[in-house]
């Protein structure tokens, strides 16, 4: 499958490629990495790029190229676990409702919908500043602020696949309510959520630099790419300390969209023909 | 071309139509070799099961196959033009004029954001020229005509608001409003209850006297096919297999298949007794059989049929069979 | 009005062909009541719109006469007597008097905001005519004269202050209802008055038409809150601003020989400093004073001082060169001694080192980012082992542990609270920054002595001497370790003048002009 | 005849509330209002209507997956709704259901083997051994291959799925089985096949039916009894043979007149009713039908009529059936 | 009828909302290790314990939690939303301060993510597979991936510092004055007054920001309106349409269009309130005086009156422009109905 959607679609081989290629950086990073990405130099602050240091250095002269390559690895796993627990509860919380329904459904979803009105930004930022920057932090509050979306599309799911004949079937043979659930309507609803979650990894990438960048994400001298651009505001005149961390989250946001994208319209049988 | 068509006085006439779809399983043909003609005033059945290509050949017609994935081939001559070697602009000026279509599902092939009386007016502006006051003059006749009651508020009404037999009647009025030739209709009341599906055919059988207009009825129920038509012609995996008066084709039918098809149906006249059944299933379009492609569930198959392909063969000047058992008589016919 | 210009890029001439000061800077300022504010850059604003008795001109050295004419201290020196200048009137047109002063500087006192303190020293305020004022003091204050040049001591038109809901009654930091007002309009006698004020925005002043002195050169000032430096620094490059205020040594060197601007570099009187807790319930091994000792033998001052940027310097202990009695900064070559860190790293029994956190609050100070100056002293400290997890929050997050004194190891800034080396002895043991590191009196029971005599000393000679030898202690011993006196780098269009620095209003817009 | 009995539905009500749950007014849609009748053993009876006039509502309160509003289920003797989960759970056995649509009642992610061992893993019933004895046999009932057992739905044909349908609902030895519009979605080659194997599994396994469909000629080749519904009410039940050439109400009269007939030489005269089928979330006063009823009188719009009996076994809801 | 009823229900919840969104906060704020309240005390006045009961008398803090909460949600339904911490000014006033400038920036960047979004999409879906296509589709994608704040410093640097070909960063030029405050949002003020200029200066001021803002939006709505239409395009009546013979730019125009934006309207509202939260980012390098920056600041301070205040504030809207977005689904889709 997958080399029939690449032969046909120039987006979805980019993706690929800039995404394999970066999960490969964030693997062997430590092998490539010319310098440390903590060495300070100040000798050697504020480099142009060059060919010692492609990406030039930073205010305390540690090299930019090493430290993006690094923060490939924070963005990655920051991605990951928000979306893997975002989509967990969402998937748990969404698929309670909707099998449930009725008034608990209803309270459940208005509750859901709170957290979604919920300006999630404030709320990071008070997280974090009340308990201190830190990873496990921000990573709180992404989660926060991401489960609604899952919930709200496996609580739509739930409820369209209840009323499927084959959980009929499965009542009037006398499942108990956790075998239907489990056996007969999760398995068939998760699909959408996990197409979701994994469009949306790019996403959570996204948010991630913008918490880090606002001083949110684990504290320095870690690199996170985020906190990296805000380093390159700091120091506006030289434009490579924040340009190259800025093309490293846009490189990776792109791939998995683009992937993402023209999965989008793969999964969706209606866009199908067209690939 | 033309003065066999004069000759013949037809209508309208599908010589060798052939549609190829192209899947991403793969690329099969929906519609192999038909050809139907049909006369003006006269109403056509096509019966087949589902899949067959009885939607596909109609909407052939109507030039309306997506292309990709759908590559049509062949002739269809209408009033003495191959619709398939006009332009775009030129078929666009025939359809929903001279040839209009009725579809199967009611409920979706109205477009739920303008009123019905919108949607019946657009063809009137578009081919016949009408200012939006006779258009609306005209479809309010319309709706009065295919029987809905209180028209002047129907006609402000969204499809929505309307019951299944209410929209088909509204599909039925669009299709009418040019008065058009000959009229398509792709099962209109398979999505329809009972009582309701004897008003929509109550409502064609006397539309027909009316206007005269020559109609295409296409179903895989053959008690409808009985109670409209004149003239019968039997689908199986995109093939026609039999083509005949109605009358000819109860009395004895020519292909296994069809014979098949009359016994299977239960119905309230005849005595209960075991139902015939015709054993196996249709075959996948991907995956056709070798020679007649019914000759895996047939009772007659000889080693013949597996090997080579009949072709349809005349056997009167009215009745046409795609069978070996029948190619002799028909060579000698 | 209707002005502008269509090329946004390039500023006019004047707008309603008026003259107009733009200064960029990234303001603290949350209010303008001269009871209330005391942020740092209070009196930028406030000291051209409120006359005070006393006022610095060009140096700090000593305060000179603002609306006060001449002044008589007490032999006791617990009474002062000031007169006024004649013929000065308040923006609104009323007649300053004796009973302004004195309303203003109670209202102040009364509303116990943050600068309130200034005024603790004084018994009672005595309007003996229109014209004279008496300030009764509880004891001595050398720094009596320096505290009067603050806004809590800028005169107020009562008058118009109380038609808003000004008070001076004792429960005024209830009653007082005109702080919303004093936001946006002001009542004072300077050469300007506020005109309007868009928080986050702009303050803009303008002339006041009745000032009682020279006219000042400009009709209208505008001070543009603009956050970020780098902004700053576009804005002046385009001649959208006179003035970029808040530069970091970095922006100042892109800009060394552009045309059209010109650069100013000044010695603040801000301190950085690195505070280690003496308390080993808190601080663990930190609170070890040869630990302590060490970390401040294992600094790399110089790069610090490269991060700091060109004019900062390092004192030996908190006190800032400029201020009497100070002794010359350390020599940032010669200043580190890794060898001997270690041994005594030994000699305390961590040799191994340990781990430890480094609290830092998220802000600029003089333009050099406090994490980035906390990341090279975590590199540092890894030298003789010491393992710091950098932990950053807001400052206003921060102050609270910082005040409580439950911050085992953390970088802070320090300004004066008035510009006197006294100000200073708060970083003495058993003192309120002393504290904070836990550092009691018992702890060095001879440099708290020292601290109060003084604290308490007039004599010239003698504080110097005190002061001398403070210093000398605390670089043997101390719980804190000063690594910056920061210089003050910012930037001008070259066709303006009096724009130097002043540390208390950093530049006094009175004295701006074109050239 | 008595002890032939199987079940006994006695003025079930079955309504669903529309409004939501939090709304104060609430809103019903009388799906199933106050119908009363009986099954026996071994036979099949037919129930037919308009689309939405509550035919697998019935149904599916029957089986017991919606709690009525009133009424009883008498099942062998005992009223269904009074028991408690586990005697619930015995008794679903006994009950069995097939769908109208073969690929939505198969759940898509399940080999077939999995689909039939369903029933046998949700009881406990049998060994692994035996569990695979008795599947591989019920696929030889209904006429599949053992090769099939490891396909998905998707790899069959409508007529396999539905075939697969008929042996999940075997698996338990039901007494009874609702088919609810079991042939509606099959193509006509297929329906005959369908219909024949439920015939011969009825035979041999002396099953009962109730056998929904809006397929008439269907219910009259299949049925031994017909009960015709509109909009939630009963208004016709009789022998299969009455209800065709005895027919009694008038919508039942126009119901049958209205089936296409492929026999042409049987050309019989059409009722034709007027209108649409009311909505049953508002339906008419009075006889439910008198709003489409050729020969209303205006008592019909008034009183609503009861189910009478005209003849012995042939009851209907009319005003006019005397 | 069913509209009003609608309306009504959404507005329960909103007070429900309002409820919610100030306790969390509420607990957060009782829940934080340091004492952000005396932090804004003078470094003297912190050492002074009377003064610091008089400081927290005077904010209250002295009560119990619960009484704490209850006096606040009293006050709220005056529309007080008490006084900031930080600026010493009751919340209500700095919103009102700060609101404006959010707003006219949301509106410019949603007006721009709509107009092209709709417009690309549109092409896109007609162009389908082409290289037209595939290009927008990258746009659209890039779009949606571009981190924002990364975006509106590249543009800054290269717009402003290099090109010098836009204005920098601020609401207006700083030798302007603002308009007086009508709407507060300038481009309208200084229309209302009658000063072209300053119109024109503002709305230069509001393009970079704007489309660093909208960008994201409008990769979202590009592609919404792509597969949307699309996917009407493959619909039944679709076929009835080109049945009655209408021209492919007629069935696109009217039949396909008006089903194909609703789901863009969604979009259009998710966009919009995404934007809210964008605005932090923007708002910072763009030094643009909105809602933004002042919940950064408030956050960052734990200045919880304002926070609550802020966070109130945009839940109310969240909920407002869901309740327009349906409203506005209403409108474009007859089948609607509200419950
Ligand atoms: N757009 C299309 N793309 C690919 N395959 C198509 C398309 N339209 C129809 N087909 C295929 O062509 C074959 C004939 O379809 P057609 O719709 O004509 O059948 P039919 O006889 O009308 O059946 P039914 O009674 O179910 O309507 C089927 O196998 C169908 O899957
Ligand atoms: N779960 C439900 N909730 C609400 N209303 C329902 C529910 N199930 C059925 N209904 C309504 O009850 C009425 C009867 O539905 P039912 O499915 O029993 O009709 P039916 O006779 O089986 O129709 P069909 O021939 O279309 O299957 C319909 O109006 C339907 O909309
Ligand atoms: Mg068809
Ligand atoms: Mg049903």
């Amino acid at each position: 499958m997958l080399a029939r959607i690449m032969k046909n679609n120039l987006l979805f081989s980019i993706g690929i490629i800039v995404c394999s290629l970066w999960i490969v950086i964030a693997i062997i990073a430590p092998l490539i990495t010319p310098y440390s990405y903590l060495g300070q130099d100040l000798a050697n602050r504020f480099q142009a790029p060059s060919s010692l240091h492609w990406f030039g250095t930073d205010s305390i002269g540690r090299d930019v190229f090493s430290r993006v390559l690094i923060g490939s690895r924070i963005s990655l796993i920051a991605g990951l676990v928000t979306i893997i627990l975002a989509s967990f509860i969402g998937m748990i919380y969404g698929g309670i409702a909707g099998y449930i329904g009725g008034l608990t459904d209803e309270i459940m979803m208005r509750v859901s919908e709170m957290v979604m009105a919920f300006p999630g930004i404030i709320l990071a930022m008070t997280i974090s500043a009340a308990l201190g920057p830190s990873l496990y932090n921000t990573l709180l509050a992404m989660v926060i602020i991401w489960w609604p979306n899952y919930a709200r599309v496996m609580r739509s799911m739930v409820i369209a696949n209840k009323e499927n004949e084959y959980v009929e079937a499965a009542k009037s043979l006398g499942a108990s309510h956790f075998r239907i659930f489990f056996h007969e309507i999760m398995p068939n609803s998760i699909g959408p959520v996990l197409v979701l979650a994994t469009l949306d990894f790019g996403n959570a990438i996204l948010l991630f630099s913008g918490l880090s960048f606002l001083g949110l994400g684990s504290p320095p001298p870690t690199p996170e790419w985020g906190a990296m651009v805000a380093d390159g505001v700091l120091n506006f005149n030289y434009w490579w300390i924040g340009t190259f961390p800025g093309l490293a989250i846009l490189t990776m946001a792109v791939g998995t969209n683009f992937i993402g994208d023209s999965l989008r319209d793969f999964l969706d049988p209606r866009l199908r023909k067209e690939l | 071309m033309r003065d066999v068509l004069l000759d013949n006085e037809d209508l309208l006439r599908i010589n060798n139509l052939n549609v190829r779809f192209r899947t991403s399983e793969g690329a099969f043909r929906a519609v192999r070799d038909v050809s139907i003609s049909i006369r003006s005033g006269e109403t056509l059945g096509i019966v087949g099961e589902s899949g067959s290509g009885k939607s596909v050949t109609a909407l052939s017609i109507m030039n309306l196959i997506p292309n990709p994935p759908g590559e049509a081939t062949g002739d269809i001559l209408f009033n003495g033009r191959n619709l398939r070697n006009l332009s775009p602009e030129e078929v666009r000026t025939i359809r929903g004029n001279e040839i209009s279509m009725i579809f199967q599902e009611p409920m979706t092939s109205l477009n739920p954001i303008h009123t019905c009386g919108k949607q019946i007016m657009e063809p009137l502006l578009l081919h016949k020229g009408f200012t939006k006051k006779e258009a609306k003059v005209r479809a309010l006749e319309l709706l009065k005509m295919v029987g809905i009651p209180i028209p002047e508020q129907r006609f402000k009404e969204y499809p929505h608001q309307l019951s299944g037999g209410m929209r088909q009647r509204i599909m039925i009025a669009m299709a009418l409003a040019c008065r058009p030739k000959l009229l398509l209709a792709d099962e209109p009341t398979t999505a329809l209850d009972v009582t309701i599906q004897a008003q929509i055919l109550e409502l064609m059988k006397n539309l027909r006297k009316e206007i005269d207009t020559a109609i295409i009825m296409i179903t895989h129920d053959l008690g409808i096919i009985t109670e409209m038509c004149d003239r019968v012609v039997v689908m199986y995996a995109g093939q026609v297999v039999e083509s005949s008066p109605l009358k000819e084709l109860i009395k004895e039918s020519l292909h296994p298949y069809t014979e098949g098809l009359l016994r299977s149906i239960p119905t309230i006249t005849k005595e209960k007794q075991r139902l015939h059944t015709i054993e196996g299933t249709v075959p996948s379009p991907f995956n056709m059989p070798i020679g007649c492609s019914f000759q895996p569930r047939c009772n007659y198959s000889t080693s013949l049929c597996s090997e080579k392909t009949p072709e349809l063969v005349h056997i009167t000047e009215e009745r046409a069979v795609r069978c070996w058992r029948h190619v002799n008589e028909g060579k000698q016919g | 009005g209707c002005g502008g210009s269509k090329d946004a890029a390039t500023k006019p001439e004047a707008t309603d062909g008026n003259k107009q000061l733009i200064m960029a800077l990234d303001p603290d300022y949350e209010t303008f009541d001269p009871g209330l504010a005391y942020e740092v850059y209070a009196l930028l604003v406030l000291h051209p719109v409120y006359d005070t008795l006393m006022q610095f001109e060009d140096n700090l050295d000593a305060p000179v006469y603002g609306i006060a004419e001449s002044h008589e201290v007490s032999q006791d020196g617990l009474s002062y007597t000031f007169k006024l200048r004649e013929g000065i009137k308040f923006s609104g047109g009323n007649p300053l008097t004796a009973q302004d002063v004195k309303w203003s500087v109670e209202r102040s006192i009364s509303l116990k905001g943050n600068g309130a303190f200034l005024a603790d020293g004084i018994k009672s305020i005595e309007t003996p005519d229109a014209k004279t004022v008496v300030f009764n003091l509880k004891e001595q204050d050398a720094s009596f004269l320096t505290k009067l040049t603050y806004n809590a001591f800028g005169v107020i038109d009562s008058k118009v202050a109380m038609e808003h809901g000004a008070t001076n009654a004792a429960d005024a930091n209830t009653s007082d209802k005109a702080k919303l007002w004093f936001d946006t309009h002001s009542a004072g006698s300077g050469p300007y008055v506020i005109e309007s004020y868009t928080p986050k925005v702009e303050v803009v002043l303008a002339r006041n038409q009745n000032y009682w002195g020279e006219a000042p050169y400009y009709d209208k000032v505008v001070l543009k809150a603009i956050s970020d430096p780098g902004t700053q620094l576009m804005m002046l490059e385009k001649g959208d601003i006179d003035i970029a205020f808040n530069l970091g040594p970095e922006h100042v060197k892109q800009i060394q020989n552009k045309a059209g601007i010109e650069i100013k570099k000044a010695q603040a009187m801000t301190l950085t400093f690195l505070l280690m807790n003496r308390d080993p319930k808190i601080g663990g091994p930190i609170a070890n004073p040869d630990v302590q000792k060490a970390i401040r033998l294992v600094l790399d001052y110089q790069g610090m001082q490269t991060i700091a940027g060109e004019g900062s310097i390092t004192p030996v202990a908190p006190f800032q060169v400029g201020f009497l009695g100070t002794l010359p900064p350390r020599d940032p070559k010669t200043a580190q001694d890794v060898e001997k860190a270690k041994e005594l790293m030994k000699k305390a029994g961590y040799e191994k080192g340990f781990k430890t956190t480094l609290e830092v609050a998220t802000l600029a100070v003089e333009g050099m980012d406090l994490p980035t100056l906390a990341q090279k002293i975590q590199n540092d400290l890894l030298q003789i082992g010491i393992e710091t997890e950098i932990k950053p929050s807001d400052i206003m997050v921060a102050l609270d542990p910082y005040r409580k004194g439950t911050q085992a190891l953390s970088l802070w800034y320090w300004g004066p609270d008035y510009p006197d080396p006294n100000s200073q002895l708060a970083f003495l043991p058993g003192s309120p920054v002393g504290l904070r590191a836990n550092w009691t009196a018992e702890m060095n029971p001879k440099l708290a002595d020292l601290g109060k005599k003084a604290a308490v000393e007039v004599d010239k000679a003698a504080r110097i001497k005190y002061l001398e030898e403070i210093q000398t202690m605390m670089d043997e011993d101390s719980a804190f370790n000063v690594l910056l006196q920061h210089a003050r780098h910012y930037a001008t269009r070259d066709n303006i003048q009096g724009t130097d620095y002043i540390d208390l209003y950093k530049i006094n817009l009175k004295n701006v002009s074109a050239k | 005849m008595e002890d032939s009995l199987l079940v006994q539905i006695q003025n079930l009500k079955m309504y669903f509330q529309t409004e939501g749950s939090l709304s104060l007014h609430k809103k019903y849609i009388k799906a199933v209002d106050d119908v009363s009748f009986e099954l026996f053993k071994g036979e099949t009876f037919g129930l037919v209507g308009e689309s939405g006039c509550g035919k697998s509502t019935l149904g599916r309160t029957i089986l017991g997956l919606y709690k009525p509003n009133a009424g009883k289920v008498i099942f062998e003797g005992e009223d269904i709704f009074s028991f408690n989960n586990k005697r619930m759970k015995e008794m679903r056995k006994k009950i069995q259901l097939i769908f109208q649509d073969p690929s939505a009642s198969l759940n898509p992610r399940k080999t077939i083997n999995d689909i039939l061992n369903e029933p046998f893993h949700i009881h406990q019933v049998g060994t692994k051994i035996e569990r695979k004895a008795k599947i591989k046999d019920l696929m030889e009932r209904v006429g599949l291959s053992e090769y099939h057992l490891s396909r998905y739905p998707h790899e069959m044909s409508g007529g396999q799925k539905q075939r697969v349908g008929i042996a999940r609902a075997l698996a338990l030895n039901p007494k009874l089985i609702i088919c609810d519009e079991p042939v509606s979605a099959l193509d006509v080659s297929i329906q005959a096949q369908v219909i024949n194997l439920l015939e011969d599994l009825q035979k041999e396994y002396d099953l009962t039916y109730l056998f929904i469909s809006h397929n008439l000629s269907v219910v009259h080749h299949i049925c031994d009894r017909v009960g015709v519904m509109y909009l939630g009410k009963l208004v016709e039940i009789g022998s299969h043979e009455d209800i065709y050439r005895n027919t009694q109400h008038p919508y039942a009269k126009a119901l049958i007149s209205a089936i296409p007939n492929a026999d042409p030489d049987d050309r019989r005269e059409r009722i034709l009713l007027k209108g649409d089928v009311p909505s049953p979330a508002n339906p008419p006063s009075g006889c439910r039908f008198h709003t489409r009823c050729p020969e209303a009188i205006d008592l019909c719009s008034q009183e609503e009529p009861l189910l009478k009996e005209v003849f012995a076994g042939h009851c209907a809801a009319c005003h006019l059936v005397k | 009828m069913g509209l009003l009823k609608y309306i009504a229900r959404r507005l329960l919840f909103l007070t429900f909302l309002v409820i919610g969104v100030s306790l969390v906060v509420f607990i957060i704020s009782h829940s934080v290790p340091s004492d952000p309240v005396l932090a804004n005390l003078s470094q003297r006045n912190m050492d002074n314990p009377e003064m610091v009961e008089t400081f927290k008398a005077k904010w209250g803090l002295d009560k119990p939690l619960y009484t704490q909460y209850f006096i606040y949600v009293g006050n709220l339904v005056k529309g007080d939303m008490g006084t900031s911490i930080r600026t010493q000014r009751p919340v209500m006033e700095d919103l009102k301060d700060y609101f404006p400038a959010t707003i006219e920036l949301a509106l410019f960047s949603i007006l721009i993510a709509v107009l092209f979004g709709m417009l690309f999409g549109i092409i896109s879906a007609i162009k389908r597979n082409s290289a037209t296509d595939q290009l927008i589709r990258g746009i659209s994608v890039l779009g949606v991936s571009v981190p924002s704040f990364w975006l509106g410093l590249m543009f800054l640097l290269l717009f402003y510092v290099k090109l010098g070909i836009a204005p920098g960063p601020g609401r207006i030029s700083p030798y302007l004055a603002p308009p007086v405050g009508v709407t507060n949002l300038y481009v309208i003020d200084a229309l209302l007054a009658g000063n072209w200029n300053l119109a024109v200066d503002a709305l230069q001021h509001l393009l970079l920001p704007g489309l660093v803002l909208g960008s994201f939006t409008m990769g979202l709505i590009t592609r919404t309106t792509r597969s949307s239409l699309l996917e009407v395009m493959s619909l039944d009546f679709i076929r009835t349409a080109r049945a009655k013979g209408l021209t492919e730019k007629m069935i696109i125009v009217r039949h396909a269009l008006g089903n194909a934006l609703i789901p863009v309207v969604t979009v259009i509202g998710i966009g919009f309130g995404n934007l809210l939260g964008g605005m932090v980012l923007v708002e910072t390098i763009f030094a643009w005086p909105g809602i933004g920056q002042y919940a950064y600041k408030a956050a960052g301070n734990l200045d919880f009156p304002a926070i609550i205040g802020v966070s109130i504030l945009i839940s109310i809207n969240y909920v407002v422009i869901n309740l327009v977005v349906d409203i506005l689904y209403g409108i474009l889709d007859p089948r609607v109905r509200y419950r």
